[in-house]
This record gives structure tokens, C-alpha cells and sequence, in this order.
């Protein structure tokens, strides 16, 4: 049995595992950057230890630093979350030398499943289709031709240590691939230390679905059905759904029995996703395994009724598995919107500052995950993510109009957000009708928006809030409330002070 | 009390006067009165009921951009909003010194060019980064670097002037 | 079809119909009473009219006012929610006068079940176990004293329009009979208006568990299971659940069959709820049926998986239920906190006054229902209920665990509350056991409270922030945030601010 | 900074000093030297860590009672605690004049006695009403109303005083 576990992360899933743990008896030790003095997961854990300095290459990647945290607080186990450390099977094995147990699959398992073409390599072995192309690194520009030759233009050349789509071009004829093999490779090279490139047949209109893997120490695996994840900006998820509007049960159980054999053989333990591409014809392709908890997970846990995470931690206690697969029960529908501090009208810019106002969502089939609060100033170290939104309810159609009674009540000042960008998506009569697939969002950001200026009596609302808020602050100055203890708008001595507190709060 | 409101780059006239009955204000936009029930729940938010229609109008205190936030809507007020600022700087003035300024809050990670070099139009001059995301910023014209105003690692607002381009 | 809807009450409820209305495309009316301007529910609503003073008689129970405002505002529907005209047969039939569609059932329904007696009588015609006893009011002490004898001491005195233990006395012998009927009799007429008072078995120890039903206006009906809610302090319910840990497939089944047979012979249509004792043998006798929504239902939806509150609306636009009873399946564990502002450490005694510091609880299966903010001034003219907190996971065990790890994260400032109450219950060896009944919490009230004092580490770290503060008082005055905008402690001068703003804040 | 702190009814001599490093505090409780790192994330709300332990100390606004919320518990501070004042109240001073108060905010629904009444102990006094629960008050001695405060209808703070008897 663990006692107490170290979240080797930040943000709002280090403050989930917090709760998660806490809810199991576990007592908690948080780490955190300078950058992440005043975050709710140092606020809400029990114990709380510095790494270092902002910037992630100082603090939470640096694995020595957290062991050795471990060691001086006495946890005897560690969550990496996802991000920064927990796909890294150097530290994996870091941790079992230094008799800590780390909440995931064995480094192995990792290592066998790490980079995209061993995996290609894997899901052959386990019999799981995979789109056509090479399992190994292309030696060559020559044998590059001959691959794309052999199974037909277009085709996608992709870094085999690769992620977030760096390292990928697609190439519509061999006249393009020469030039497209060496920027592929040199982007590789310059983003991920490894120039190793690798060729597939592109499949066109895709959707990005993945199945969530869960397996126990002692064989035991099951899915817990997947995740609709289609809808991307530059390959980054924007929103995610539990169950797909496109799988059926038949679908479902092909792909999750495929992404079982995978796991097994791979000797994979705890929580993992196995990522597919799905054409139009319902054919689904393997395309890589990411081995960790994702951001994602709450809509899986929502239409399952399960907890992913304390099941996380009872497998790394070498629990079994508390269930089957047949009692694996889909039920209802679930949304998650994936708040960045961005702005949609600068080229998504992102927009890090001190949130000076929040009013957040709330009520049935509401859940936020998120480590965010009024006065918070978000860091502009790390990634742009502010929360989690997801909706939960009986049908699509209505979880879809959940989500949009939420982000009506939901109100970040000081920084912009792409809330609004999740009310014209949600409004898409192509997403309504889930006519998506990984280029959806790109093609609607390329159409222009529609309907959002304000009605005439918004617009009168707007000068008669504006007119009163100035006159209550002639009245009764900042009592009155027109600011609150952040410096607020919008006089120009105002915006002095706010600029001054701005300065002080970056020690 | 009598205002000149600049709200999405509309300019209003505005006249308030607190009603007999507290919370009730009397409101002549450009001339046409409307009567208000205005509460002010905590700093900056407002419960605003017109003729039986309610509204919740924010104050949004971000000082470099005023806005209200009323349902969906963000609506910019007052004078220095950054979106038309933006307009103004792609229909950039060519002529004459033009000034390069951060497109996001950030770290300087790059400075590509020194005091006094020529510059192409749309050459790149600093690199700065946040949240992952790097943004080169380029010159908006041909010309010669007359200032450079950052140094790498320098963190910077939104806005804020780094380089001068003659 | 309905195209508006108001909404006849305040609070959570108001706040959470609102949301429903909404979600389902509906515009929605608020009205409130003057100690509401400020609440939540008047800003989250499309429309919001003012009704009146804040006494209740003079405002939320003005049915001709709300009618009125429905005229004026074009409303074609009211939802009344639970508490003041909810259970009013006169105003459902003054709504269906005018025009406006209440969404409930029909007025027949709720005066042959309104009066206890009555519903007595249609549990009979039902064919339902009910506690022996009379089911008609009792004409004389004379035939009090028969019918007791008839049916054995003890016996339990009830008042016909009773509620919430008014009118009520618990008799163990022939000789103390003659003075509690007079003392019920007279209870009854100051409390209810109504003298009559009858005479049942009294019920050892027994379970508080209710059936919720949903009844559209096909004449198809259906039970949504059970709530556990014998945690009451003077019959007023303090903790609910469902699944309840007693009740199993077979008595669930003859429950709730039981219940729709009720609320069928009685010609009951939308959302209703039947209540029963269980005693320790399992045999289960007919309360009394509450013609509305429950305060409780959360914890039905989360377990079912529905929207108690969409079904509402849609059965009360003429639509069939959605579902048969075989798709109603219970998953998982749901518990609700009531919490109210009272202070426990002073016999309970209501703490109306301003919230001045919140922080609420969230996360993975925390739902929330209330209407509070940080700054709101909880009125002194309702009832003392702050939220309903809702914790949700696959065990009961874990749904306890999860609750107090939210229990932990809520503070709530500037007035008292009963969270540390729950605190107890939770921690509880035969709440945890499932040991209840409707005098548990009675009883673990009489026994002395135990550990709740600070520990060592916690005593330095209060005397610690003290100090902090008064030194960031000191140095930066109220800027440094030792007081919100709302005025704070510690010092008199501080006090004095205080009590003004206090006074500025009623009208 | 010199503090005599009255936690919980203790008494505590405590010296707090800023640190070197920005939010660092050394404090002397009693003499015994702790290091403290505090960080105020909003008004009252205090993120504490100790050796490594971590506490969320809120400052509670409320003006009647100082207190501090700590994890679960809630730790009275200062001098005026209404616990001790209601200790006071129930062991309470039989001699002389005595004062009624209200043990909850409300509204005073009905007085039952009038000015120069003479009352037994324990005889009801005075009934406030609140969150439909009414309270009724009764004088804490025998003795006679020289003073009434209140009538039907006023709005009472808790603790507020309502009646004299002497």
C-alpha cells in the first residue's frame, strides 16, 4: 500500500491527483516552479517543496531535483501527469532505482512504444492495422521514393520521436518529396535531438479517435471505449467527446480489442490511449500510443462512471482490476473544452497575464478542472492551458447545449481566451451533425464568423454599465467596487497602478 | 454627471442621474432617455435590469484594453483599444521611423539584428516567446535600425515598443 | 410547445431552473422579492420583475403578483420549485385560468394527496402499506383513545396538513394521550390553519426512504429508485443518498411499483415523490407524497443519469416520457450535503449576514447547487439553506471519502455554518456503516463531540498567518489584501466599516 | 513587528521580521524561532508553508468574530471571541443589572413585557425571528425591565443589546 505520493506536475491535473489521492487516503506532496509560488496544487497539497526557477528545463523536468524531493519528504510514490516527465522511461527507471514507485507503465513499455516507428513495428505484432508505409527511420531519400512509390501518393512523412505535429509534411508527388524529406528532417532534428523520419500513406479527412487502455500488474486489460478528438487546431486538441457519434458498438469493440492486444503485448501496465485514425469508410488506422494519462480523460470517466486516476494509483499498489470488460457501461454523453489563454483575434497569440475578474460555470453536468483563480496571474513559462471544461449529459445534442449554457456563464477578465471560439464551434451546424474530421477547425477558422455583434439592447446595456460604473466611481470611489483589490480600468492612473501590482507580483 | 463614451469605436453621448429610489439611475444616450436597476453584486459585476430585461455587464479591469464583458459579448470602451491599435499598424505608415512592438506578453529569446543594421521589409528582427509559442517579429518596412530597446531574456507587455526602424 | 418560462422562487432552485430552461432553449422570467435584487438568480435569467417586500406573504407567496408578471412578461409556463406555491392546488388552478402552463401536476392530484388523511385514503384505494392507524381526522379524544387501543402503543398524533414535525406527538400510554391531542390539536391550528390531527402505529427506529416518480400525460409512469434521507436533525432532512445502502433489487421493485400505482389511481402527472418508513424488518408503510420537485433530487439524477428538471419540462409540454422503466438503471453513489447558515456551536441558531470570504470545492464528481458569492448578504427572511453539495463515485465509501475531500476545500466566511457538522456525520462509524435512522443525528448530537482540536503543527501555522497578516496589514495597509472589498477583520476601526456597509446593503 | 495574539484564548507573544528573500518571514512565537513562506493569493487568502507542510490560512472578514479558517478547523483570534462571551453569559452575572441580548441576527417579532415589568427568571422577554425559526428570549434573572432597546419590527445584530433588568 502507498501513503504518500508526490504529483510531479503542475497546474489543474496536479491538482486533480491531489484530490484523487487525498479522496483515497494518500497524503500528498506538491512541487512547484517560482513561477507557480501562489497555484492551487501547492495551496491544496499537504506538503509543498520548490524545484527551482521558471522555466520547466529547471523545475518540473528536472527529474534529479523531484527524486531527491521525494527522498527528503518521504514519498514512496510519484505521479507524473501528463506533459513535462511522464513519458520519459529514463525517469520511469529513475524512480524504481531509487525504491519509488512511479504511477505508470513500466519503462519497457515506454521505451517499446515511445517512438512512433517501434510502435508501428508493435501494432504489427499485435495484428492491429496501421496506415501503410515504413516501420523503420528512412536511411535514405532513394528508398523515401521507393516506400511513397510502393504505396501510392499522397503520403505523410513524420519524425519518429515526433509530436504536436512538428516534424510532419504531407507530400502530393514524388517531385515534392525530396525537399519535403530534408525540412522534415532538419525540423526533427531541431525539435526533438532526433532526425528520424518515417513515410505513411496520408488518409484523407480523417478523424482522430482513441481508445483509453487500462491494465492491471497481474494481465488483466480492458478499454473503457473512446474518445472523439477530431476536432484540432495545428494538431492541437481543442475538443474532445465520450462516446463518437461515428463508432458503433461493433466499431468500438474492434478497436478496443485491437488497442487491448497492443497494450498486452506490449507488457503495458496502468492507464494508456491508443490513437487512430478513422476513415471515411470506418476503416481505423494505428497511430501512435501515448503512455500516460491524458488531458482528455474526464470525458471517459464521465460516461463510464469510473475514476480514472484513483484506478491509476489501485493498479500501482498491484491491485486487479475491480472489473470486467462486460461491465464496462457507456452511458450518456460528454463534452471537454479546452480553455487557452489565447487570443483567436491576434492568430491565437498567447495572452499570459493576471486574470483581474472570473466568474466561473457551475451546476448539473458541469464539471471544470482547473487551477485557476480571480488574481491569479497565469505564467507565461508554460503551456496556455487555463481549464477544463466538460459537459455531461443523456444525449449529444444536449450535452452540446449544456456546454453553451456554461460558456455563457463564464467570465475571464485580464487575459483573452477562446471561449467565444467554442460558442461558434458548438453552434456549427457541421459539428452539430458531427461532420468532422482533423481538418474541420481549420476549415471553419478559414470561413468567416458569423453573427456576433452585439443586439441594440446589449449595445444600450453596454453604455448604460459603462455610464454607471463611472458614475459610482465618482461617487464612491474604488469602494464602490469598480475595481477590485487587482487594479482595474479604466482611467489611466488606473492602469498605472495596475501596471506597478503587474511588476510586483513577478518576483 | 454627463460622459463621452467611446464604445467600439462608437462615440456616445451619456447622461447619468442617480434615481429618487436607490439603485434606479435616469440614462439620455445621444438624447434618448432609459431608466436603469442597476446592482452591483461584488467589484465589477453588475446586475442591470431594463425595462424587465436583464443583463450582467462585467468590468473587465485589464488596464491595458477596457472592456465589458455583457453575456457573450466583450465590448471594448474608451479610447485605447488594441484592436483598432492593430488596425492601424497593418496599414502601417511606411514613410518615415516606424516602431516594432510585442504582438503578446513575453520573453525576448532572439534579437537577429544590431543598432544600425538595414533591414528588409519583412526581415526578422526579434524572436520573442511565451507559453511554448514563439513569434518572430519582422520589419514592417525597409529601413535601418536606429533603437533597439530589449535585450534577450528582457520580459515584455503586449504593446510594448522593442525596436525603431528609420 | 413553450417558448417562456417563470420561475416562482429564489434561491439554488430558481438559480438551477434557470439553467434547465436554458439548456433546453427556453427564455426564462426571474422574479424577486427586494432582499433579492442582489441574487443569483435574477442575474443569470433573460428577464427579471420585481414582486415585493421581502416577507415571503408579501412577495414569493404572491401568486396574483406572479401571475400578473407572467401576463406582463409573455410568460406561457411557471415552475414553481419546491417550497412556497409548489404545493398550492389553488394557484396551479389560478395558472391553468389565465393561461400559463405549471409545470406540475394537476390540481386534482395535489388535493387528493395534499392532506395527510386523504393520502391515507388513496393508499389504501392503492392498494400500498401504510402505518395501522386512522385516515380520517379525529372527531373526539374519545375515538382517539379506541383507535389507539385498536392498533397498541405507542402511537404517533399527526396533524392532517402537517409538515416538518408541527403538530406531531409521540404517545406511549392511554393516560398521556388526552393532553397531547390537545397540544397537537392546538399546534395544528396555530401552524397549518387546520385542527385536524390523526392517529398511526409509531414505527420504531424507522428509515426515512422515498420513491422518486415521473408521470407524463400519457398515463405512463415510471420510478427513478430510492433516497436514503433518515439523516434529519427535528425532521428536517440534513444528508440524502441513492442509492440507500438498505434497499435492495426486490424492495426497490416493490417500492417503487407501490409509488406508481399511487401516483396513477391519483391521476399524478410530472415529477413527484413518495415517502415511506422502513423499519428494521423491511417492511416499508406510506408517509405521505410531496406533489413537487425534492430539494434532494440531485443525488436521482446522478445515479440515473437523467435531468429531473428537463423531464419536467418536457412532460409539462405534452411530450411522452423518453424512457420505459427497464432503462432506468442505477450506477454509482450519490450523497447531498444541505448546507445551511446556522451555527451549530449555538443550538443551531440561524446566521443570516454577508458572506464574506468563499471558497467552494470542486473537481471530479463535486457538483454544487446554490446561489451564493462571495460578497452576498444571506437574508433573513428564508430559509437558512446556503447549497446543496452533491458528491458522486462508483462506491458509496468513495462518495463519503469524495465529500469530505470537498468538506475540506469549502470555507465560507462572514457567517456561520453546519459544514463542520458533516465533517462529524462523515467521519461517523455508523453513518460510514449505514447504521441510520430518523434519530441518529439526534443522537450522535447528544454524544460529546470528538476530535476537532487544531494540532500542534496547525496551532503554529494559525498563530504564523496571524501575524503574517497583521504585519501585511501594517505594511501595506488593506491593498496587501488583508480585507477584501468587503470590510474585515481585525481591527475596531475595521468593525465600524463593517457594520455600516452592513446596514448600507438592506434597503 | 511585536504581536501579543489572543489565539483560541491563549495568549501569545510573537515577533514576526520579513526575510531576505521576498515572502520568507522569521517569527518568534513564544521565543521558539520558526521560517515561514507565506504567499497571499487574494484578499485573506494565505498560502502558509512550514518544514515543507503546506496550510491554507483564510482570514475571515467577519467584523463580530476575528477568526481564521485553517483546513477544517475555524480558530478564533483576538479578544472578542462571542464563545467566550457566551460562557460568560450562561455562568452569568445573577447580581446587579443584567443585559439581554440577541443570540441571532433577526427581526423582533414580539415584546412581552413592557418597560418596569416585573419578571421572573427565565420568564420570556423577547421573541426574534429569523430564517423562519423564532427564538424567544427570557430574562437571565428575576428583577424588573428598566430598559427596552427594541419593538416589533426592528432588525437585530447578533449580540446586540435588546433589554436591561435590574
Amino acid at each position: 500500500m502507498l501513503r504518500k505520493v508526490l504529483i510531479a506536475n503542475r497546474g489543474e491535473i496536479a491538482l486533480r491527483i491531489i484530490r484523487a489521492c487525498r479522496e483515497l487516503g494518500l497524503a500528498t506532496v506538491a512541487v512547484f516552479s517560482d513561477a507557480d509560488r501562489a497555484a492551487l496544487h501547492v495551496l491544496a497539497a499537504d506538503e509543498a517543496w520548490r524545484l527551482g526557477p521558471a522555466a520547466a528545463s529547471e523545475s518540473y523536468l528536472r527529474g534529479d531535483l523531484i527524486l531527491e524531493i521525494a527522498r527528503r519528504s518521504g514519498a514512496d510514490a510519484i505521479h507524473p501527469g501528463y506533459g513535462f516527465l511522464s513519458e520519459n522511461a529514463g525517469f520511469a527507471e529513475a524512480c524504481e532505482r531509487s525504491g519509488v514507485k512511479f504511477i505508470g507503465p513500466p519503462a519497457s513499455a515506454m521505451r517499446a512504444l515511445g517512438s512512433k516507428t517501434r510502435a508501428r513495428q508493435a501494432a504489427d505484432r499485435a495484428g492491429m492495422p496501421r496506415t501503410p508505409g515504413s516501420v523503420t527511420g528512412l536511411a535514405s531519400l532513394d528508398e523515401a521514393l521507393a516506400t511513397a512509390a510502393k504505396i501510392g501518393y499522397p503520403v505523410m512523412l513524420k519524425a519518429a520521436a515526433g509530436g504536436g505535429g512538428k516534424g510532419m509534411r504531407a507530400v502530393a508527388q514524388p517531385a515534392d518529396l525530396a525537399s519535403a524529406f530534408a525540412a522534415a528532417q532538419s525540423e526533427a532534428e531541431r525539435a526533438f535531438g532526433s532526425g528520424e523520419v518515417y513515410l505513411e500513406k496520408l488518409i484523407e479527412r480523417p478523424r482522430h479517435i482513441e481508445i483509453q487502455v487500462l491494465a492491471d500488474e497481474h494481465g488483466h486489460c480492458v478499454y473503457l471505449g473512446e474518445r472523439e478528438c477530431s476536432v484540432q487546431r495545428r494538431h492541437q486538441k481543442v475538443i474532445e467527446e465520450a462516446p463518437s457519434a461515428v463508432v458503433g458498438e461493433d466499431l468500438r469493440r474492434r478497436m478496443g480489442e485491437a488497442a487491448v492486444r497492443l497494450a498486452l503485448a506490449a507488457g503495458y501496465t496502468n492507464a494508456g490511449t491508443v490513437e487512430f485514425l478513422v476513415d471515411e469508410e470506418q476503416n481505423f488506422y494505428f497511430l501512435e500510443m501515448n503512455t500516460r494519462l491524458q488531458v482528455e480523460h474526464p470525458v471517459t470517466e464521465l460516461v463510464t462512471g469510473l475514476d480514472l486516476v484513483h484506478l491509476q494509483i489501485r493498479i500501482a499498489q498491484g491491485e486487479r482490476l475491480p472489473f470486467v470488460q462486460s461491465d464496462v457501461v457507456l452511458r450518456g454523453h460528454a463534452i471537454e473544452c479546452r480553455v487557452y489563454a489565447e487570443d483567436p483575434d491576434n492568430q491565437f497569440m498567447p495572452s499570459p497575464g493576471r486574470i483581474t475578474r472570473l466568474l466561473q460555470p457551475g451546476g448539473p453536468g458541469i464539471r471544470e478542472d482547473c487551477g485557476i483563480y480571480e488574481g491569479w496571474v497565469v505564467p507565461m513559462d508554460y503551456d496556455p492551458m487555463l481549464s477544463k471544461l466538460i459537459a455531461f449529459a443523456p444525449t449529444r445534442d444536449l450535452a452540446i447545449d449544456r456546454m453553451l449554457r456554461a460558456l455563457d456563464e463564464y467570465v475571464i477578465g485580464g487575459i483573452r481566451t477562446n471561449l467565444n471560439l467554442f460558442r461558434r464551434i458548438l453552434r456549427d451546424e457541421d459539428f452539430r451533425d458531427a461532420r468532422i474530421d482533423t481538418g474541420y477547425l481549420d476549415r471553419l477558422l478559414q470561413s468567416a464568423d458569423g453573427g456576433s455583434a452585439p443586439t441594440a439592447g446589449a449595445a444600450r446595456a453596454a453604455i448604460a454599465g459603462a455610464a454607471i460604473f463611472e458614475a459610482l466611481q465618482a461617487r464612491d470611489g474604488n469602494s464602490a467596487g469598480t475595481n477590485a483589490s487587482y487594479s482595474s480600468a479604466p482611467s489611466s492612473a488606473w492602469k498605472a497602478a495596475a501596471r506597478n501590482e503587474a511588476l510586483h507580483t513577478r518576483r | 454627471m454627463r460622459l463621452d463614451l467611446d464604445i467600439e469605436g462608437q462615440s456616445r453621448q451619456v447622461e447619468v442621474v442617480p434615481g429618487d429610489v436607490p439603485g434606479r439611475w435616469q440614462i439620455k444616450i445621444d438624447g434618448t432617455p432609459i431608466e436603469a436597476d442597476a446592482c452591483l453584486l461584488r467589484p465589477g459585476v453588475l446586475s442591470l435590469i431594463i425595462g424587465g430585461v436583464a443583463h450582467r455587464v462585467v468590468l473587465d479591469a485589464d488596464p491595458d484594453e477596457p472592456v465589458l464583458h455583457l453575456g457573450a459579448q466583450r465590448i471594448a470602451w474608451q479610447a485605447d483599444d488594441p484592436r483598432s491599435f492593430r488596425r492601424r499598424r497593418r496599414h502601417g505608415a511606411a514613410e518615415g521611423p516606424v516602431t516594432l512592438k510585442a504582438s503578446m506578453p513575453g520573453r525576448v529569446i532572439r534579437v537577429l539584428v544590431e543598432r544600425g543594421t538595414h533591414v528588409a521589409a519583412h526581415q526578422g528582427v526579434i524572436v520573442i516567446e511565451a507559453m511554448k509559442m514563439q513569434n518572430e517579429l519582422k520589419s514592417p518596412k525597409e529601413g535601418r535600425v536606429t533603437e533597439l530597446r530589449v535585450a534577450p531574456g528582457d520580459t515584455v507587455a503586449s504593446g510594448q515598443v522593442l525596436a525603431v526602424i528609420h
